[in-house]
């Protein structure tokens, strides 16, 4: 923890970034995000596997970019966040400075977006089991249940938006949810509003997700949304060989095509 | 008030005969891990080991969607419907906190220029608090005002005595009719003291110094620093009994249509968005300190109370861990 | 249900289905008239939220049709779309809609007798399946209730 | 609000004897938004569109529906019919009730029942139409060629000749291609150099040609009518203004072993050269790989003491030019399989397997052999020679499937010109099948086999290897029955396959045109738009596009020209406006693109450009994504693909497709709200 300290106290001290974003654990044990400014506030920062939240999603917002360069201190689907964005052009390099604590406890600290790369194929986390388990044994429900599990899951959806905030990878200037010429969804929370919702946003994350979980943990209703995504991801995966922040450079199931992609399902 | 008391195991009995009335019944029901408002078929459905639901009893008065009216068009013949709400509804087990919400909630809406709505809703439902025995980290009713003794915005107030009888007060004339109508059931008891059957909860800030305070800090980076953690989701909002804000939808095709009132978030970045572009709480900082200061400023001008129960739900879902009570006491330190 | 006569909504590209269907009239082929064409540019264009739209409004029935592979007028939107409805599929199979009520061909711009065979085929898969409510059903649920759906059919 | 007219045709009885039009008409005229509705006979008559124009003044409409036949048919009809009544012609659509209901359905209420759900789509959509301006783009007058062999040459000449300016460029020190290679042509035998050697000073010279040797592409942008092209201008070393081409220094050059690509490898030449003596331009260029001068550091330098003139310049630098032009002909031409590509021959050992080309060159009176038909190894005349045709061609198993067309006969050519030089010779053709489908084509390999005595073998060879001074070749007679084969041969030449040239892969991209999987540049269409590229104002002549020969080649350099004559015939190009835009708004978002760019790639055209928004100091507020609308063709993938439905297209737009889709079957929803 000393080392992550010192590391953040040179980077803001360096004017390496004027601005670090790192966890912090509070007396009840609470983990929340910290954004620290000055080099003598290094030591609120804290590492350890109960550092869930994805740190990727405050890259986009207006007041973090008001601080100019920015550190962040990222776990490994941060990092796969970070990647993934900066593929999609929402990130300049020399505007982020990128730290994580590799497997062996050592501080790494990423001169680019090249090394970030490199570092995310070697340390890639495997697919949740858990999560793996539950699409499967939805996908081997009949049809039937499936829609009643996922109307009965998604009935409480409040259309907070929880999903879409804490998500990286959804950082457009204008939601389609929030488009009302025409109102491509239905914004009230109704069972309609919700279930259009919740395939929209599935779609658009398709080939994207970097399986974080993020949504399904900040969802104040416990609704296991990130099995959808996991779902498509894994559906890009099979059929295009497709997987998400992985490459700096875009790598996108859906804006590339192979001539002999599978065509069993059309007549 | 008059005072009752009600056997515990008569509890099912209460509630089939209150359904036999006609009346729908909802109560504390798990779903995962979160604990909603529901309908049961069978008492056994019932959750009681809870310390708050999910989401508030607002929902009950003021749905997250409702209908304000819907049209057709007949061959350019329009023809409008405004809802009818007929249905009676009793609500069991919200907390004190969510009752004090409730109270705030129907004087927001049915003051001055009264929402018919709203107002058909609370003349057909009635509801029971269930005091409450335990209470978690977030919850801080007591710095604002209320405790888990508070009757405010019940009809009832049901105490687990831990005798095996719930001490239940009769607070409201609708409370009153409810407990009438099941004379066998319910029991004559003098007024007791319940306090020491509830749970304690600590005062976290001096109410009395900070909203005094509050507006003093209005220029200040105090907003910023909290809320840089703030991701702009709704759930705070939505979670809150007190929250108000909604917005209206209109679905239509050209032959019929539906206006529909839904709930909105000040968190959202179209939160205040004008038309032109311009949105005059451009960032999340503004928008939180909007958020704060309605609560403990505004609603204070405008109503003569604070609007915040402590019921603590925004604490409890807040995705990047912020927590109302950690900033108000910042504020008061500061 | 024996008079029920299904609704089809078919999303065509301009260049080859809507074409293989024009082909279809002039040489006077007969289909049922369950169908109603909506013109694209091309299957590129097709957006899957108008698919939802489509099912939300009550159709029984969807077709998706465009150019064969290397066919496109716009060289390669019909595998933009291939992908788009590889994946969409696989998340509407997963929510627990019948997609076998979605068919997806390839009808060029001569192709007006096979543009006939799929309209009947669907219709008559349709008509065997019966009308599609669980989608178009959802526009009543959940509004003006008071209370959480809590069905507990849960997996 | 909108006031829209509803015009439905019973086309005589082709609509009308199965849709109750009369029905469909009063129906349409209580759907929202409809000012008029009305049918009749036949709406495309006179009449019909007279009744549509008088409805327009009449009843101020602000958009039109014709229910009647295909738009395919009929849209260009009635647009114009609507915008001489003096609204914008894109506020009319038609719905399509012949061809996609009466025609295709009995007559019977479900029928009519289609057709009015088919206005109504039609109408709501027309109720969101927008009036749209054909998009006009300015055509830059001047043509670019890339490639100066035969099929280059043609264009360039044709389009010069037309009154264009053409822009030439070859990437070696003269233009002549392939072409100037050969020995004589099939099928006529007339001396290649002596038909094409005139064209190619016809270049040179026309007022209207600009002619870059020695110079590449490196880069093309912009669309139809208006590209940019970078040319890369290799450095010549030598001042062409200045030299006369007196040849001095090509005599005294003293690095002469360089592999002379002219003859296919078979002689040499020096470090300083023109590649053959009518070459054009006919003056000598530094080849810098080969010349001491630069290869070891200022040494030598004889060159520059022996011009008289003065026009060495070992200093001069590689040049990039860039240039405007309005459209681009590829004539890049083909290369062919080396003798190296054949394990089963000798992996390119043998000095005496040759290739086809290499051939040409031993029967060029031009040539190392100054025309006499001796095998490398030893100069000596072969007695027994072999050809194999089909050497690559047509074997999937290594990759070459296709046909390369010209092998057939200038392998019966080769046969003959070499029974025609070596009497007493013996010549045999290894082949699959004999394909000469041309004029005088068939006669001319049957004069090889009948009048010149060429042993035609239709077989496959095997192996070739050498023993005692012979090159043993293993094949066999699938006409007797699959007999072996094996003759004692002095020399064998390969019929090797022609292939795309190296680099075209990377040249392609830079057109941004497409490719096939061999490579070669794909034509828009494979019959009615050969050469036509996806690009617009990008054209194809000769063996870039698949092998060709030279009549083929020249057919479609001149069929290229004509189109881009045609393009340059109008000062601006107008197009059809139904393309795609992402939107802009006022500060402080100026656009909701948010700039994530998946777009770009899914653009076929690559019209998806990046644009900076700047304030007024010039700082960047956000980088978003702009179409350009002289590239954009309107397919409409990206607008689907873009998740805050950033970008949208005119015709197709999201409120109109939207609303045409929940326009249909809503009576069932209606009960839900």
């Amino acid at each position: 923890m000393q080392e992550l300290h010192n590391k953040i106290k040179s980077i803001l001290e360096n004017g390496s970034a004027s601005l670090f974003i790192a966890y912090q654990k509070s007396r009840e044990g609470k983990i929340t995000p910290t954004f620290i400014t000055k080099p003598e506030q290094s030591q609120k920062a804290y590492f350890g596997d109960d550092c869930k939240q994805n740190l990727a999603v405050y890259i986009h917002k207006q007041e973090v970019k008001n601080f100019g360069k920015v550190g962040i201190f990222a776990n490994i689907y941060t990092l796969k966040s970070l990647l993934q964005i900066y593929a999609e052009n929402q990130i300049r390099d020399d505007y982020l400075k990128v730290v994580t604590i590799n497997p062996n406890g050592a501080i790494v600290e990423f001169a680019n977006f090249m090394e970030i790369e490199n570092y995310v194929n070697e340390n890639k986390p495997a697919p949740n089991p858990e999560d793996m388990e539950r699409v499967e044994k939805l996908s081997n429900l009949s049809r039937e249940e499936r829609w009643d599990y996922w109307l009965n899951e998604l009935s409480t959806c409040i259309k907070c938006y929880a999903c879409r905030a804490a998500c990286p990878m959804c950082y457009c200037t204008k939601c389609t949810v929030d488009c009302n010429q025409p109102q491509w969804i239905s914004t009230p929370s109704h069972s309609l509003g919700n279930i259009e919702w919740h395939i929209m946003r599935a779609m658009h994350l398709a080939g994207r997700c970097v399986e974080c979980n993020e949504c399904a943990r900040v969802c104040p209703m416990d609704i296991p949304l990130n099995l959808l995504t996991v779902k498509l991801n894994d559906t890009a995966n099979i059929e295009f060989g497709q997987q998400a922040g992985l490459k700096g450079e875009l790598d996108y199931a859906l804006s590339t095509f192979k001539v002999d992609d599978k065509e069993n399902f059309i007549r | 008030m008059n005072y009752k008391t009600l056997n515990t195991n008569k509890l099912p009995e209460f509630f089939e005969k209150i359904k036999k009335t006609g009346k729908t019944v909802l109560a504390p029901r798990k779903k995962g891990n979160k604990t909603f408002f529901a309908t049961f078929d069978s008492f056994d459905q019932i959750n009681f080991d809870y310390v708050q639901t999910a989401l508030s009893p607002k929902s009950v008065l003021f749905p997250r969607v409702e209908e304000l009216f819907t049209y057709k068009n007949d061959d350019g013949t329009y023809s409008v419907k405004e809802p009818e709400l007929k249905n009676e509804v009793v609500v069991f087990g919200m907390r004190p906190c969510d009752g004090v919400a409730l109270d705030y909630l129907c004087d927001f809406f049915l003051n001055e220029n009264p929402d018919k709505l709203l107002q058909d809703r609370k003349n057909n439902t009635t509801f029971i608090s269930l005091a409450c025995k335990s209470f978690d980290n977030d919850c801080f009713c007591t710095s604002v005002g209320s405790s888990p003794a508070e009757t405010l915005g019940s009809d009832l107030c049901f105490t687990d005595m831990g005798n095996g009888s719930y001490y239940v007060e009769v607070v409201t004339d609708k409370g009153q009719k409810l407990v009438d109508a099941f004379p066998d059931l319910f029991a004559d008891t003098k007024e007791i003291n319940k306090v020491e059957q509830l749970a304690q909860v600590p005062v976290r800030f001096e109410l009395k110094n900070l909203v005094p305070k509050i507006p003093t800090v209005f220029e200040t980076n105090i907003w910023l620093d909290q809320s840089l953690a703030c991701i702009g989701c709704g759930a705070c909002a939505y979670v809150c009994p007190t929250c108000s804000c909604f917005d209206v939808q209109d679905e239509c095709n050209p032959k019929a249509g539906t206006r529909l009132r839904c709930w909105d978030s000040c968190a959202f970045g179209q939160f205040t968005l004008h038309a032109s572009g311009h949105n005059p709480r451009e960032v999340q900082s503004n928008r939180w300190r909007n958020r704060v200061m309605h609560k403990f400023n505004y609603s204070v001008q405008n109503m003569n109370t604070i609007s915040c129960v402590g019921c603590g739900r925004c604490i409890r879902v807040c995705p990047a861990g912020m927590s109302i009570i950690e900033h108000l006491i910042s504020v008061e330190e500061a | 249900m024996s008079n029920f006569e299904p609704k089809i909504i078919a999303f065509v590209c301009n260049w080859c289905t809507y074409a293989g269907a024009d082909l279809a009239g002039t040489s006077r082929i007969k289909y049922a008239p369950n169908v109603r064409i909506v013109r694209f540019p091309c299957t590129g264009r097709i957006d899957f939220m108008l698919l939802l739209k489509a099912l939300q409004t009550g159709a029984d029935g969807i077709i998706v049709s465009g150019c064969h592979p290397a066919d496109c007028h716009y060289t390669a939107g019909n595998y933009h779309a291939r992908r788009r409805w590889i994946i969409f599929k696989s998340l509407l199979d997963f929510v627990g809609f019948d997609t076998g009520r979605i068919t997806f061909s390839w009808v060029s711009a001569a192709e007006g007798a096979k543009w006939a065979q799929i309209v009947n085929e669907t219709v008559d898969k349709i008509r065997d399946l019966g009308p599609y409510t669980d989608y178009s059903n959802l526009n009543k649920l959940g509004v003006g209730t008071i209370t959480e759906v809590l069905n507990a059919r849960t997996a | 609000m909108s006031r829209i007219g509803v015009f439905i045709c019973h086309c005589g009885e082709n609509i009308g004897g199965t849709v109750d039009c009369e029905k469909v008409a009063e129906t349409a005229a209580k759907y929202p938004g409809v000012a008029y509705s009305v049918d009749y006979k036949y709406m495309c008559s006179d009449p019909g569109q007279n009744m549509i124009k008088d409805a327009i003044k009449e009843h101020k409409l602000t958009g039109v529906v014709v229910a009647a036949c295909s738009p395919r048919m009929h849209e260009p009809t009635f647009r114009k019919a609507v915008s001489e009544a003096g609204i914008n012609p894109f506020l009319c659509e038609m719905a399509n009730l012949r061809e996609h209901c009466s025609w295709v359905h009995l007559k019977d209420d479900s029928t009519t029942e289609k057709a009015e759900e088919l206005v109504k789509v039609l109408v709501e959509k027309v109720k969101r139409n927008q009036p749209l301006e054909p998009i006009k783009v300015p055509v830059t007058k001047t043509a670019l060629v890339l490639g100066g062999g035969i099929a280059g040459i043609q264009a360039a000449l044709d389009i010069a000749n037309s009154g264009h300016k053409v822009i030439m460029i070859e990437k070696s020190p003269s233009i002549g291609g392939h072409m100037s290679q050969l020995s004589e042509t099939f099928p006529t035998l007339d001396c290649s150099q002596c038909i094409l050697t005139p064209r190619m000073v016809e270049v040179a010279q026309h007022p209207n040609i600009t002619l870059y040797t020695y110079a590449e592409l490196v880069g093309l942008d912009g669309f139809i009518g208006n590209f940019q092209a970078s040319i890369k201008l290799k450095a010549k070393s030598i001042d062409h203004d200045i030299c006369n081409g007196c040849g001095d220094c090509i005599a005294k050059c003293p690095i002469k072993k360089i592999p002379d690509e002219f003859n296919a490898g078979l002689g040499t030449r020096t470090a300083v050269y023109v590649p053959f003596p009518q070459a054009v331009p006919n003056k000598p260029v530094i080849d810098r790989e080969n010349c001491t001068y630069f290869t070891r550091d200022g040494k030598c330098g004889l060159c520059a003491k022996v011009c008289t003139k003065g026009a060495i310049d070992y200093s001069q630098k590689d040049e990039i030019i860039t240039i405007d032009v309005g459209a681009v002909v590829v004539a890049t031409g083909f290369d062919i399989k080396g003798t190296d590509f054949f394990p089963e021959y000798g992996y390119g050992r043998y000095k005496d397997v040759i290739t086809g080309l290499q051939f040409e060159r031993l029967a060029s009176a031009s040539g190392p052999t100054l025309g006499e038909i001796k095998r490398p190894s030893d100069g000596k005349v072969p007695q027994n020679i072999v050809f194999i045709a089909c050497a690559g061609s047509r074997d999937p198993a290594k990759g070459i499937e296709y046909c390369s067309k010209i092998c057939c006969m200038y392998t019966a050519k080769h046969a003959m010109l070499y029974k025609h030089k070596v009497h007493q010779g013996k010549a045999s053709v290894f082949y699959m099948d004999i394909r000469a489908g041309g004029k005088m084509y068939e006669e001319f390999v049957r004069r090889a086999i009948e009048e010149d005595d060429v042993n035609y073998i239709r077989g496959r060879v095997s192996r070739i290897y050498e023993k005692n001074g012979k090159l043993i070749v293993k094949g066999v007679d699938t006409l007797l029955d699959a007999y072996p084969v094996e003759i004692e041969a002095d020399m064998v030449v390969l019929a090797t396959a022609g292939i795309a040239n190296e680099g075209s892969e990377e040249l392609a991209q830079s057109l941004h045109i497409s490719y096939d999987q061999h490579n070669f540049f794909a034509e828009a269409h494979p019959k009615l738009k050969p050469v036509e590229t996806n690009t617009a104002g990008i054209m194809l002549a000769g063996a870039c596009q698949s092998p060709k020969d030279i009549p083929d080649s020249v057919s479609q350099a001149s069929g290229a020209a004509v189109k881009v004559a045609a393009l340059f015939s109008k000062d601006e190009l107008t197009r059809d406006p139904l393309i795609a835009y992402v939107n802009r708004c006022g500060p402080p978002t100026y656009s909701t693109c948010v700039g994530c760019f998946l777009c770009v790639s899914v653009c076929p055209y690559l019209a998806i450009e990046k644009e900076q928004i700047k304030d007024r100091n010039g700082n960047l507020i956000k980088e978003v994504a702009k179409i350009n609308p002289g590239l954009c063709q309107g397919c409409g993938t990206c607008v689907a693909l873009c998740r805050s439905k950033s970008i949208d297209i005119y015709g197709y737009s999201h409120s109109q497709v939207f609303a045409e889709v929940m326009a249909l079957f809503n009576e069932r929803s209606l009960e839900n709200v």
